[in-house]
């Protein structure tokens, strides 16, 4: 059945991504808005807007009922997720199914099987991929928790047995940490999905997260598109992801994507999905979990490969086969992403919420920006804090890297702090550059970087004292003889920035 | 013209900058050095300098007093004063150092956890209180050690940018 | 011999391009500014920038030994002319020469054999390579020119002899247009190449113009990359250009290429160059002429073969071999590029110098902004209007001419009249979906084009009314009660532009 | 609250509105059918409409007493007026239409040729002077057929925008 009108159940970028997807399609798009999200650039940017409730996520983002009644009063045919919020509850999936809506995401069973980490951990056993030992099972209580991880041996990993995206994750080193992580992941599970287990796994010495991006279509078609490596990550939020991995050759890759491809086989998936490994220092890897929807870091797949997942998506739940196989995948090039976030990285990254008064993104030769914000805009306190991914491309990972280095200094954010400052340090490490990445890459760079380098003090101090300056002559009459033609000189004119 | 005298204030140093010129061009002198100044507000708090033919873009806001300067990807904020001013304002010796600590949300959020209790001695660097906004879960700390002699908050409190939350004596 | 700093002899968009590359490359930027180019955006992006003088481009970006000054004086080892201005002017590649500055381009000979199309026209006859019939030298005088024209046929088609770009080109169907047709060419081609002469050729019927981007090294390596279509012209002057071309199949392209690397090789050539040919309706080609620079439309050959043509010259510039044979290079998928000018379409073409007080570019997935302008600019009256390139890529022409429709209804530019509004009907229009192309194709589709279809009537009639009502509401004391928290009302606020 | 009657004037033709709302919700009512509305600034002089949950986003600028706005890439130049000083304006009925044509400079340039001279009858559409400006020749046209008056220009002469170059009886 074709896609002719499509509600976003999402917000942010994403929302505005997908909103670019099924433009080029033809398919008309709703956006829904919280009370915070009125001016959001995916209600600017779609066909049609409906709110859905207050600024809290729970009574409006994830409000099924609300989500569908709005779909079906604004004659949707189909809901697409984006990631976060529904994209992995079955309950919504099957909601919009009963609805008579196309769900642009798996179906409900695999999304089922798959967002029960301890489930998919149980049919990636079956299906002899490798996995880092540990519960197959939620810990019922502190006390089990306790003694499996005395059997399994510290350090250990807690993760939400709903979870995904880093939430509900906490690495506990010994044992005298157990009580509080366990508390801690747990109200971050319960908070994020609404669902408090936790279980537990052997954490991995300096391990690289690689995972493999995989399309599945109805007809039984499964390919992959090789693997992103996101192991620069901060509490387990990725921060920056690329694609190839450098530590990944071809036969490591087909190797990875085969058991990814077997596991989505077995769980009956259908449309985009992330398979999550671990990767050690040997080259051996290790099954996380499946992400059932796309991933935040899609984009870097795209640009390798040139396929637009979007629109793979958006084909797949129509019921279109994919028209395509393994052998007709290709690489070319290297793409790294980088996460702009409203966070103050010089204090403690707290969340850096308030209006962009200044933006000027980045752009030019194969740089991409996927941004959910504009200049002017008000970046509410309700929701994460991605405000844009900037994506380039480069024949090769030398390359990609010279030209991030670039575009993240032609971003400019003003007003509210951003990661930029600290993306900026990253790209430019000599182990970023050599590809000696591992999840603890950061924790072991971030103690280095500086808030400031004083690098441009004497041009600050410099600007500061001319707006003063030209603020007192401003006061003063104008001089004789003064004029106003093109290229003259024109600070203190209306409109200097309060 | 005589140039007019200022003083720059940035991260507790003071320094003296002398200006001249206008319509765009301009000699500032600091620390011994004078520079040959093109500068043009190209948009609202949008600044294009040429110092000595290097190109800067700056955004220049203010904020409450203070001007705050992006360039190059860096923030400062600086306050100018003119010389005479900043000499009046600083003639009776720098004001003592604060006291203590005050505590204050830095952004609107959910209290998750209070670790604190009044009468309770902590060290720089520990935990005083956890708050929740934008999804993430952000541990506020104390800046330098001493006692705690009053808590403001409690769990699964709301609060705005600002409240106090914690004092430390 | 490595580069550390080049002077970019150029402005706008192609400026901004070039600093891009060079930052990537780690070489340091000079621009150079006239006096109405001061707040220009290749100023602001550059490392640094000196003034050469008045806004008349005679007097700055066209005076030779003011720029090998200004070169020398920043301690500069490169120059890069960009296109137009110097760029194909042999005077300027040797001073720089003489002054021992790399420059990034072919040699002098290699620009003098080509900059005169009436000796091209003879190197390309004496390598076999078809031609147009027409005037292997300049016409001394317009009785010349009518017994030369009489001889060839008419329509035929007046050429500058030192000319590129399409300026001071003509079409004279039948003698009586002759004369003022001489006249106005030789003025247009006076006053962009200081040399009035011109040359004649038979006007083919409905043809294509399709040109073949070479890199030449320094070493006696040469490639091509393949083809790019530039047929939607107005007046010459290219307003859509695309990669591959619908009319070129892999055989075609091969021939072409062989005959493009042939002329390449007879003149000596090195460095990035574009060698243009018609192509009829029959499949049968023919030289034109070649462009001894980087071409406008570069960008299209950029997306689809991956290779970073700004980067490539500065590689040859140095002395690197190319380091990859014709095998290596490779297509993927196919790339549109529209050119925003500030022209009015619905206003004869008028030229719309002014200042941009709203600017918002298009970006996300596979669309690329190369702009020489932001928001608060002002346009001058004194250079072209060119004022960015929208490039997008898509897996095939179809998916590419979606996205390019998605892009430009993102686009907006307010404060100057753009092509924008004519590019979307362009792209919209069922021959150019079918690729039914011909350098006539604008001729043919303007007088459907329409300044206003009036779609959005109604809802332009409430922002105006809402405007005035909000304008008067502020007048009044504010009601009780009002609040002015987040989501808020906020129409009429300080600030309202005007 | 009673609804404040305006009149919108478009390409020549006015049509009645009345609004009535506030607070970023507004009921507009033309062409016989009312529309739900909801509005925001989201930044100087952009604004987000949501007319009927149909999303737009328009440019609204102020020309000399037009509004002029831009949306979905078309542009309107709408003349708002009260009603009642709509009605005043126009009770004496519309004026008489412009007599001859004034043709102005639409830009800065240089005036390469003069096709026409004083006396000469010109039809609609024939060439009366050509104007260089960004590098482009650009011909300008009569909009009517006439007679010149007068011609206040010669080629190689420099104007501004809004110079008066013909005019034509």
């Amino acid at each position: 059945m074709k896609i002719r009108k499509l509600l976003v159940a999402n917000r942010g970028e994403i929302a505005v991504r997908v909103i670019r997807g099924c433009r080029e399609l033809g398919i008309a798009t709703v956006a829904v808005y919280s009370e915070a999200d009125r001016e959001a650039l995916h209600v600017l940017m779609a066909d049609e807007a409906y709110p859905i409730g207050p600024a809290q996520a729970a009574e409006s983002y994830l409000a099924v009922d609300t989500l569908v009644g709005v779909a079906l009063r604004a004659g949707a045919d189909a809901v697409h997720p984006g990631y976060g919020f529904l994209a992995e509850n079955a309950t919504f999936a099957q909601a919009c199914a009963d609805a008579g809506l196309t769900f642009v995401g798996p179906p409900p069973a695999a999304i089922r099987a798959m967002g029960d980490k301890t489930a998919a951990r149980r049919i990636a056993r079956d299906n002899r991929v490798p996995m880092v030992p540990g519960t197959l099972e939620p810990v019922a209580s502190d006390d089990e928790a306790r003694v499996r991880a005395q059997e399994l041996g510290y350090p250990v990993m807690l993760k939400a047995a709903m979870g995904g995206g880093g939430k509900g994750m906490r690495l506990v080193r010994a044992e005298p940490e157990l009580t509080e992580a366990l508390r801690a992941a747990r109200a971050e599970a319960g908070a994020a999905f609404g669902d408090a287990s936790v279980y537990l796994e052997r954490a991995v010495a300096e391990p690289r997260h690689v995972e493999i991006q995989v399309l599945a279509d109805a007809h039984g078609g499964v390919v992959h598109l090789g693997e992103r490596e996101c192991s620069i990550q901060r509490r387990h939020q990725k921060l920056v992801e690329e694609s190839p991995s450098p530590a990944v050759d071809a036969s490591l890759r087909a190797r990875m994507g085969v058991a990814a491809c077997r596991i989505a086989r077995a769980a009956g998936y259908v449309n985009a999905g992330t398979v999550e490994f671990l990767l050690d220092a040997e080259g051996r890897f290790y099954f996380l979990e499946m992400n059932t929807r796309l991933q935040v870091e899609h984009p870097v797949t795209e640009m390798v490969t040139g396929i637009d997942l979007v629109r793979e998506q958006l084909r797949i739940a129509a019921g279109e086969p994919l028209g395509y196989g393994q052998a007709d995948v290709t690489w070319r090039g290297a793409a790294i992403e980088c996460r702009i976030n409203a966070e103050d990285p010089f204090a403690g990254w707290l969340p850096s919420p308030g209006t962009i008064t200044g933006l000027r993104a980045a752009s030019g030769p194969w740089v991409r920006d996927d941004s959910g914000v504009y200049e002017g805009y008000t970046v509410p306190r309700w929701y994460d804090t991605l405000l844009a991914k900037l994506i380039v491309w480069g024949p090769d990972r030398g390359a990609a890297i010279d030209r991030m280095v670039r575009a993240l200094a032609e971003y400019r954010v003003v007003g509210v702090r951003t990661t930029i400052p600290v993306l900026e340090q990253i790209v430019t490490h000599p182990d970023f550059r050599a590809g000696r990445l591992s999840t603890g890459f950061l924790d072991r760079v971030l103690p280095a970087v500086r808030a400031n380098e004083a690098r441009h003090e004497t041009v600050a101090v410099i600007a500061a004292v001319l707006a003063e300056y030209e603020r007192g002559r401003q006061a003063m009459p104008a001089p004789a003889g003064g004029d106003d033609t093109a290229g003259a000189w024109r600070w203190g004119r209306p409109g200097w920035r309060r | 013209m005589a140039p007019v005298k200022y003083v720059a204030t940035l991260g507790g140093r003071s320094e003296p900058v002398e200006v001249t010129g206008g319509d765009g061009r301009y000699q500032v002198t600091l620390g011994g050095r004078t520079w040959e100044v093109d500068a043009r507000l190209t948009a609202q708090g949008i600044a294009s300098l040429l110092v000595g033919s290097v190109s800067h873009v700056a955004d220049v806001t203010d904020d409450a007093g203070r001007c705050v300067v992006d360039v190059g990807g860096e923030t400062y904020a600086i306050q100018v004063e003119e010389h005479t001013r900043w000499t009046i304002r600083t003639r009776g010796g720098a004001a003592a150092g604060p006291r203590g600590q005050t505590l204050v949300a830095p952004l609107p959020g959910r209290i998750t956890r209070v670790a604190v209790a009044p009468g309770e001695a902590v060290a720089a660097g520990s935990a005083l209180v956890v708050i929740e906004a934008m999804k993430m879960e952000n541990e506020l700390r104390a800046s330098a050690p001493g006692t705690v002699m009053e808590v403001r908050v409690q769990a699964g409190q709301a609060v705005n940018a600002g409240d106090v939350l914690v004092v430390i004596g």
